[in-house]
């Protein structure tokens, strides 16, 4: 089983040089931690900045110079600021190559809910409805199941949505999913995860094709 | 670019621009929300509190405007931001993409008290330059097939959903500017640019405050993120917090 | 009876302090020449300036410096540039307050007709149905009759449309006209030039109400 | 902005960001136009002869690539810009705003050799910006009851007619700019800049060619016109003419 950084480091795997990638807040954060060695990304963030770097030094600090997150960061070399049209033109536009954000829950078709719990505080969408219904290449990062043990990988999502049919890829704490047609299909088992427990955490529809090897990570 | 105009030629038309209509500076926040009135429709440039219009929002807590609504990304954290205008019950209804991050804000929305309404970042951002551009409407695949997209026309391009939307319509855009000269240019540092250039394009009257007010001529025509002509006042403001909300440092 | 020079000079009485204005090609560019004492206005040109000066000197000359007539030109203290399709949001977002140009022939109810005759050369309407579209104060600058003597101001367009409805004044070698519901209201005679001789050079319907004053230039 | 870096932190990831697929450095035009074939759509910058993509314009030329259909302001003039492709008669189609000033395009569009669709030139910006941006379509109010409105929806907002655009839809643009680093950042000088960053940001791939090629870092982030990540291919052109076509002195 996978903790937090260990989905970040697993999907860190995804990157291929040359990507420009939009990483959501919570664990596709921590992705910037572990790009492999020979890759070169850009890491965009939707308030207007392309080419993020670390979060700053004390003495590098500035408040001018923030993530969609609201931290301050760093620029990179070679980075670019923009305004917020620009930056959502970037987005919608596909010129962005990986998008990677939190979900609460996936349906097997793909749709995603991340934004609102009705009878709930509701803090709003942010980019997100954006980005789920721009982005060719989107992972979604999440613990396979709720704090009370409830999937979150679902037949039908039952929260309100953010974007229909677009996740094409999950990687959580117990697995690795492709969306198909005919439901989620399993590729790769955390460390030390069953078949069988990936099963029993997944409500919605499972397609497990011959062995599944266990991930290299 | 001042190289391009021989001094002769630059001293001999100078004078005559400097005066006049032309020139808008007034003097303070004050003087700049003159005008805005309750029940009215404002933008407010920013993202989360940077590059917020710090020295305006607090004119407008002092001048007790109510009934406001008011377009922006967020709406400002408790004690700062918009949710200065929140704690004195100055907003009737909030339009924005992300409203965290603010305790005042979700208890008068789940009292009923405040109006709300959620838009995806990009087409709230898309609404505004579209107003500023003179385009009524366009189409964007942001929402469809969510909330957002209730009583809103669906259109398919290339085999793909789009939902319609439409121009925001405000008569006053305040945005917050880095540097800025008395013919209304604006010059934005880093990432609290955002909004604020969109905005001002958006507003019928424009107030934009900024950290340093320059001579006209002194910001090169090329590096000029909002032209004068999307800015009908400005002032040099004062006192700029610039809080931040997640101080992240690396070790 | 006015020159083209008279004509832009005419015109320039009605620009105002702080204005923004836009000039086409011919005519409307001689209008920079003739601005009122202790007026200031800033001229755009679409391809994408603001607070376009006086042509170049030899030395100031600059390839990357040029106005939408193609004409080299200078940009004065507090210019800016921008791209084309910023300098049209200027434009279709009404941020010019006044917009002069050039017409081939105008109808009573303020149609317009400038580019393009059929069966010989189309050069392009250029930007000049933006303009037309979205400007709320067009002020045409032309001779009131064409070359072969037929006027140019008609009860319908009879050339194809650069846009509908949309002239609000008009100033001529012989007069000064407003666009109303009803057609030309004549408001000023050129020096010289006696009501019949502008009744005679127009085939619109033309309003004479009262005395006509002559233009004070 | 390279002052929000300390060295220290600089120098940690220069290293690794100056090699690999984000850097898109090509030789020269013949090579950044590989890939361009018989019968494509191409954008290309420049207003006028300002601006315009001299050094691939050649390769085109040289090349001998045909059946092109153009998407640009102008058309150049009879002996530079796209008038040089005119000439080969390698331009089967001409998408632009306004196309005087050239005797060999009149000749081939009055003998039906060359199909022209004139658009107007807000239009064409937009629809460039589109896009780039991924908005299908948009309303304008340019062009209603004249012969560009065939065919067209057109649509009422505010009691006001407006006409139906749509993005467009090009594999290759090919952009000109002053100065340009290896991720494809670019900056333009005086109105150069014109339809360029549109056109950068609609390309499926972009080739950009500058004046001047500079190492990453270089240009300072707020004053960037067109971010990298808009561009595909970037090289250092060379023997610019930049011809004027109207060149008008003051005495």
């Amino acid at each position: 089983m996978l903790d937090k950084h260990g989905i970040a480091r697993r999907i860190a795997q995804e990157l291929q040089d040359g990507w420009y990638v939009n990483l959501g807040i919570g664990i596709p954060t921590l992705i910037a931690n572990y790009i492999p060695e020979g890759i070169s990304v850009e890491f965009q963030s939707e308030n207007g900045i392309l080419g993020m770097g670390p979060f700053p030094t004390e003495a590098e600090v500035d408040a001018d110079l923030i993530n969609a997150g609201k931290q301050t960061i760093t620029a990179m070399p070679g980075a670019s600021i923009f305004d917020s049209a620009t930056s959502f033109a970037m987005i919608r536009g596909k010129h962005i190559q990986l998008t990677v954000l939190g979900a609460m829950e996936v349906a097997d078709n793909g749709d995603i809910a991340n934004w609102k719990i009705p009878g709930k505080m509701v803090k709003g969408m942010g980019g997100a409805m954006d980005l789920v219904a721009s982005a060719d290449n989107i992972i979604v990062a999440m613990m396979h199941t709720n704090k009370r043990g409830k999937s979150k990988l679902l037949r039908n999502c039952t929260l309100p949505l953010t974007g229909v049919k677009c996740v094409k890829k999950i990687v959580t704490n117990l697995a690795v999913l492709d969306v198909t047609d005919q439901g989620f299909k399993l590729l790769e088992r955390a460390p030390g995860v069953s078949v069988e427990d990936i099963e029993n955490a997944t409500e919605g529809r499972l397609i497990i094709d011959g062995d599944i090897p266990e991930m290299n990570i | 670019m001042q190289a391009y105009l021989s001094l002769k030629t630059l001293l001999f038309y100078i004078v005559k621009e400097q005066k006049g209509e032309m020139n808008k500076v007034v003097k303070n926040a004050q003087t700049a929300i003159q005008g805005i009135k309750d029940g009215m429709t404002l933008m407010l440039g920013g993202f989360g509190l940077c590059g917020i219009p710090e020295n305006c929002i607090q004119a407008l807590v002092d001048a007790g405007i109510k009934d406001l609504t008011c377009i922006s990304n967020n709406a400002g954290v408790d004690d700062f931001g918009l949710g200065l205008l929140l704690q004195k019950k100055q907003i009737k209804k909030m339009i924005a993409s992300y409203v965290g991050e603010n305790a005042e804000f979700e208890r008068q929305m789940l009292s009923g008290e405040l109006e709300v309404d959620l838009v995806p970042q990009g087409t709230l951002a898309q609404r505004c330059q579209a107003a500023g551009a003179g385009i009524p409407a366009f189409y964007t695949p942001a929402g469809f097939g969510t909330e957002v997209a209730e009583g809103k026309e669906v259109r398919y391009f290339d085999g793909k959903p789009h939902l319609m939307e439409h121009a925001f319509d405000a008569p006053f855009a305040i945005v917050k500017a880095w540097k800025g000269d008395a013919f209304g240019n604006l010059v934005f540092k880093g990432t609290a640019r955002n909004f604020n250039p969109l905005m001002a394009m958006a507003g019928k009257i424009t107030i934009a405050e900024v950290e340093e007010l320059v001579e006209v001529g002194q910001l090169d025509p090329n590096t000029i993120h909002t032209p004068g002509i999307f800015v009908q006042r400005i002032f040099q403001g004062a006192n700029y917090e610039k809080r931040i909300e997640q101080r992240t440092i690396r070790s």
